[in-house]
């Protein structure tokens, strides 16, 4: 194992990473930008480094100031968290070239998935069902008109190396398509430097269905079952919940086994996550790889028992992986609520600053991931989740029963949160009811979330 | 003797408004003294006044690796000092090979564009420019020492 | 289900009552002295009635104020917690006669087995292993030297009424065992009003072994396993865990069958303790049952996914029990540090006052049961535990290493806390072996605690 | 409104060592004004000045149930006002029985040994003895009302 490994992540995510790595017994190294210098999840690294200044682009970002970190502290790996540089095939390359293991899965992998184009056409080869759309890349109107008539109206324009709703456009006629297939380009190139995009089918109403799955380096690979991620708004998710109340189980058994086939297809080592879509008539369809762990493992660490980031470890450090497909159970019902420094009201505008007090619930089936205290002053510079609240009960209606006493329970004063919205998504009878889709928060919390109004604390 | 000790006591005091607090513990050969000023309103962390005088008993205080790039000894710093801090994470060299004389011993004159020092961060050479004029009065760093961003170097007497 | 619950209690106990009820979609009525106007959980109360000063004596232990509360806010049931009134046979009859549901056993069976002598008769009836010892109570000087000569020294006198250590003496010879008759007797007096004692044999090495039992008004009874609470200083519990590493399962299978036989010759339903000795030779004996739920009841709850205080609730609403003795399944490994404003270094003298910064550990595996919350005045009046917690993992090992990170990740800033001698024991050799006894507190943090020296934070 | 507004606020106050604090909130129809002095070194709460103006278009406070015993409209009152609290928890009662007499309505005249209600508590009817002397001014309860440990009954003129 790991005599000592870097954490090139900040929040919530590092102090997770810092966490497994104790139970290890794995030193930390915990870089940081001079915004985060008080967070409290550094006094549990072994040594920390500041690598910059708060802007993202010279600390959490920058190459070499992490590389030159893990030098001078003389780590094994790098552990990348999500977001920053998790997905960034360069960075594990580099990483490579400097003799430090790079905790996900090769550069070949993340460049492969990680282009949109090439990942749909790695998914057909393999026999996993894609969205309907183009074969590869649109090189010009002719064939975007072309293939949107064989698909059908409305279909999507989207950015090969696209994500968080960026590089997106849905046309539901053909002076729309023309109209969104330039302003996606146009957007895509600003954002990500490429402006190659790709028409799919626009699927109605659908579920988001993701399947975690874990390879090792012999080329193993299990899935860990699915989380259903239908609660969104404009593509960023709220809620995470598992198991998803939409799969039967032998949805379940397919859309597990779609996922392995994609990894296998991919080479993937590592954790990772396979994103499908799930229509009103059941069936499924692929949509994207995520090469790296994601903000909502943690209801799959609860409903499975298997400590996700401790088996990232593992698997980067070659062992092979500890148990089978047939040894991966899932027990009860796991939820998970993100808690954003946002003001719901104010179409969520971040809210940084004093968090004056922080009193997280408790108790049986409650699970807190939070770099947040009393006295904390969240940057502005940085994502707005300031927590995760999770709970784990026998049933899906137990679970949310706790989720909203958890919610209730919870105290965050200064900082306005998403916690009202989340209550009101909660005890809406759509989600209760498990008939929600991926517009449900848009349709009920859109223009004016219909927030009950709140006393102080 | 640890500057989170420091830090921990400053964010006491900043949450219960002491403006000032003197501390002498006689075991641990240590005596602290912080006074705070009003906060300003502009982001960035303020910049509290900490005097650190280390007790005969106690060790010498370690770089301030792993805590937010506080000024010790701001207090008996003379406002005509200043400090060239480091703008990147590496490896700190006082000269351009072992064999090479150091670029700024105590006692080189400056001007802005005096090389000081070199970092070595990814196997690249960064020379560092003082970037401001004068001589150099301290040498903060060991040659070889690993030095994290915003870690003052060296101090230098501008006047 | 009862619509209206008062809940008798204070701090973490009266908390997860709330908690449990409001999951149930109970309305709950908390009851508080002065002391405790600012408790946070309060808050979650859907009523709040203050009973009285902050003397126990005068609100909490009032049994007319608390019946009045109870009367005026118009509830069907009180839950006792733990302390207080939870084990007063005159409480439970007033209830009674109230029409009040009192959440616990009848009143006869908490007066036949809150009598210790009483209890052990009960037990010898059943077949129950005891320590060798007395017939009853001890009548004379002239009796006490006969049965101690019949069962061997060394021996232990017990007050009938006794508890927490209180009136009770070990003798290994017939002087000491004279003298300690005597002040054993005083003092039970003095504490309990009742100096009838008995004599038994002194277990040498014992480990605590409990046994959580639930049983409902038909008088269905089942275990949930047993619990191991070895670690004590002068009788307090400091740590629980669960399974015992100390039995193997057919031991497990024989104690747990010991204490179904116990409740059912008690005729106990609702949820109870059946405590017993363990002896290095690995034979077990009954010495007393706990007609309440118990601080330790969690790690029951965490190795079982079985809400304890919802079964209270259930239960003595008149529902038969949910599950079978066969659906009770034990899941990896559960610990408990109990967290108590007090200064090991200071022979455990009580350290109440202002909580300046109280941030507890979250992530994977931890469960935090506390009323606390940075700002928090401890009251000097009452019990110094500010919490519980608590860790649920695969294994024994990784239980240890989890809690460990854990309770280095525990911020509590002004009061001093026994945190620095818990995290001291769980590194302990002989904890990790599991091959300690009730004795190893004493023995190794006894009068000089090898206390680490901790840096501030 | 609830009475959680004030302790809250009054938390933050402690928390922030705000001495004094004033808001209009014109669509709730409240207005709050709260001072807080220095807190005492001895233990029990502090007793905080609060001054809690229902505006026109709100509904009455309700009674302090479910708050810490806190005084309501302390600085109007006079310094020669007294209170008389409730020594236990129940049901207040004005007179020995609903055809019967009040006992201290509004202008009675007290001395220490006056009754002035009833508090019933498990059936159990409880004299209520003034223990001041004076002249009843307010009468805080209402015939019936549960009352809390501490909660003021009468406001009594003392001088």
């Amino acid at each position: 194992m790991f005599r000592r490994v870097l954490v090139a992540n900040r929040g919530e995510i590092a102090q997770r990473i810092i966490r497994a790595c104790r139970e290890l017994g794995i030193e930390t190294v915990a870089v940081y930008s001079e915004a985060d210098a008080d967070a409290i999840y550094l006094r549990q690294a072994d040594e920390t480094i500041c690598i910059g200044p708060a802007a993202s682009a010279r600390s959490y970002l920058d190459v070499p100031s992490i590389i030159s970190a893990a030098e001078i502290a003389d780590v094994e790996a790098i552990h990348p968290g999500y977001g920053f540089l998790a997905e960034n095939a360069h960075f594990a390359a580099v990483c490579q070239s400097c003799k430090i293991e790079f905790i996900g899965p090769s550069p070949e992998t993340i460049a492969a998935v990680g282009n949109k184009a090439q990942a749909r056409a790695i998914a057909i080869a393999a026999g996993v069902p894609v969205v309907p759309g183009s074969d590869g890349t649109i090189p010009d109107e002719e064939t975007a008109l072309r293939v949107a008539q064989e698909i059908g109206y409305p279909v999507m324009v989207k950015a090969s190396s696209g994500g968080g709703g960026r590089g997106m456009r849905i046309a539901s006629n053909e002076p729309s398509l023309l109209n969104g297939l330039h302003s996606a380009k146009a957007e895509a190139l600003a954002a990500f430097g490429d402006d190659t995009v790709y028409l799919e089918k626009f699927v109605e109403h659908p579920r988001h269905i993701e399947v975690q799955i874990l390879g090792d380096k012999e080329g193993k690979i299990v899935s860990l079952g699915e989380r259903d991620c239908s609660i969104q708004r404009r593509h960023q998710k709220l809620i995470e919940e598992a198991p998803s109340p939409a799969l039967t189980s032998e949805m379940r058994a397919r859309i597990c086994a779609a996922a392995v086939k994609m990894a296998e297809a991919s080479n993937y080592h590592n954790a990772g996550t396979v994103e499908f879509l799930l229509d009103q008539n059941g069936d499924f369809f692929f949509i994207e790889v995520n090469a790296r762990i994601q903000v909502e493992h943690t209801v799959t660490e609860l409903v499975t028992g298997i400590d996700l980031i401790k088996e990232q470890l593992r698997i980067a450090a070659g062992y092979p992986l500890r148990f089978t497909q047939d040894e991966v159970v899932v027990r009860g019902h796991a939820i998970e609520c993100r808690i954003n420094a946002e003001d719901p009201a104010r179409d969520f505008q971040p809210s940084p600053g004093l968090v004056e007090a922080f009193v997280p619930p408790g108790g049986p089936g409650v699970r807190v991931d939070s770099h947040c205290y009393s006295g904390y002053r969240i940057p502005p510079n940085y994502d707005s989740m300031i927590g995760k609240l999770l709970v784990h009960r026998g049933s899906r209606e137990e679970a949310i029963r706790t989720m909203l006493r958890a919610l209730d329970e919870f105290v965050i004063e200064g900082p306005k949160t998403t916690i009202p919205i989340l209550r009101d998504i909660l005890d809406h009878s759509d989600f209760k009811t498990s008939v929600h889709d991926t517009g449900f928060v848009e349709r009920y919390f859109g223009a004016h979330p219909a927030i009950s109004p709140r006393e102080l604390g | 003797m640890d500057l989170k000790l420091i830090r921990n006591l400053l964010k006491l005091m900043e949450r219960n408004e002491v403006t000032e607090l003197e501390i002498e513990d006689e075991k641990a050969g240590l005596k602290v003294h912080l006074k705070r000023g009003h906060e300003p309103v502009a982001p960035v962390s303020p910049a509290p006044v900490v005097n650190l005088m280390s007790g005969a008993a106690a060790a010498p205080p370690p770089p301030p690796r792993g805590a937010e790039p506080a000024e010790p000894a701001a207090e008996e710093r003379a406002p005509d000092v200043a400090e060239i801090t480091s703008p990147m994470v590496g490896t700190f060299y006082t000269a351009a090979s072992p064999e090479a004389e150091p670029f700024a011993p105590v006692g080189t004159t400056l001007d802005e564009e005096t090389t000081v020092c070199i970092i070595e961060a990814m196997k690249v050479m960064n020379e560092i420019k003082a970037e401001c004029r004068g001589e150099i009065f301290e040498v903060l760093v060991e040659n070889g020492d690993a030095v994290e961003y915003g870690q003052p170097l060296f101090l230098v007497k501008t006047a």
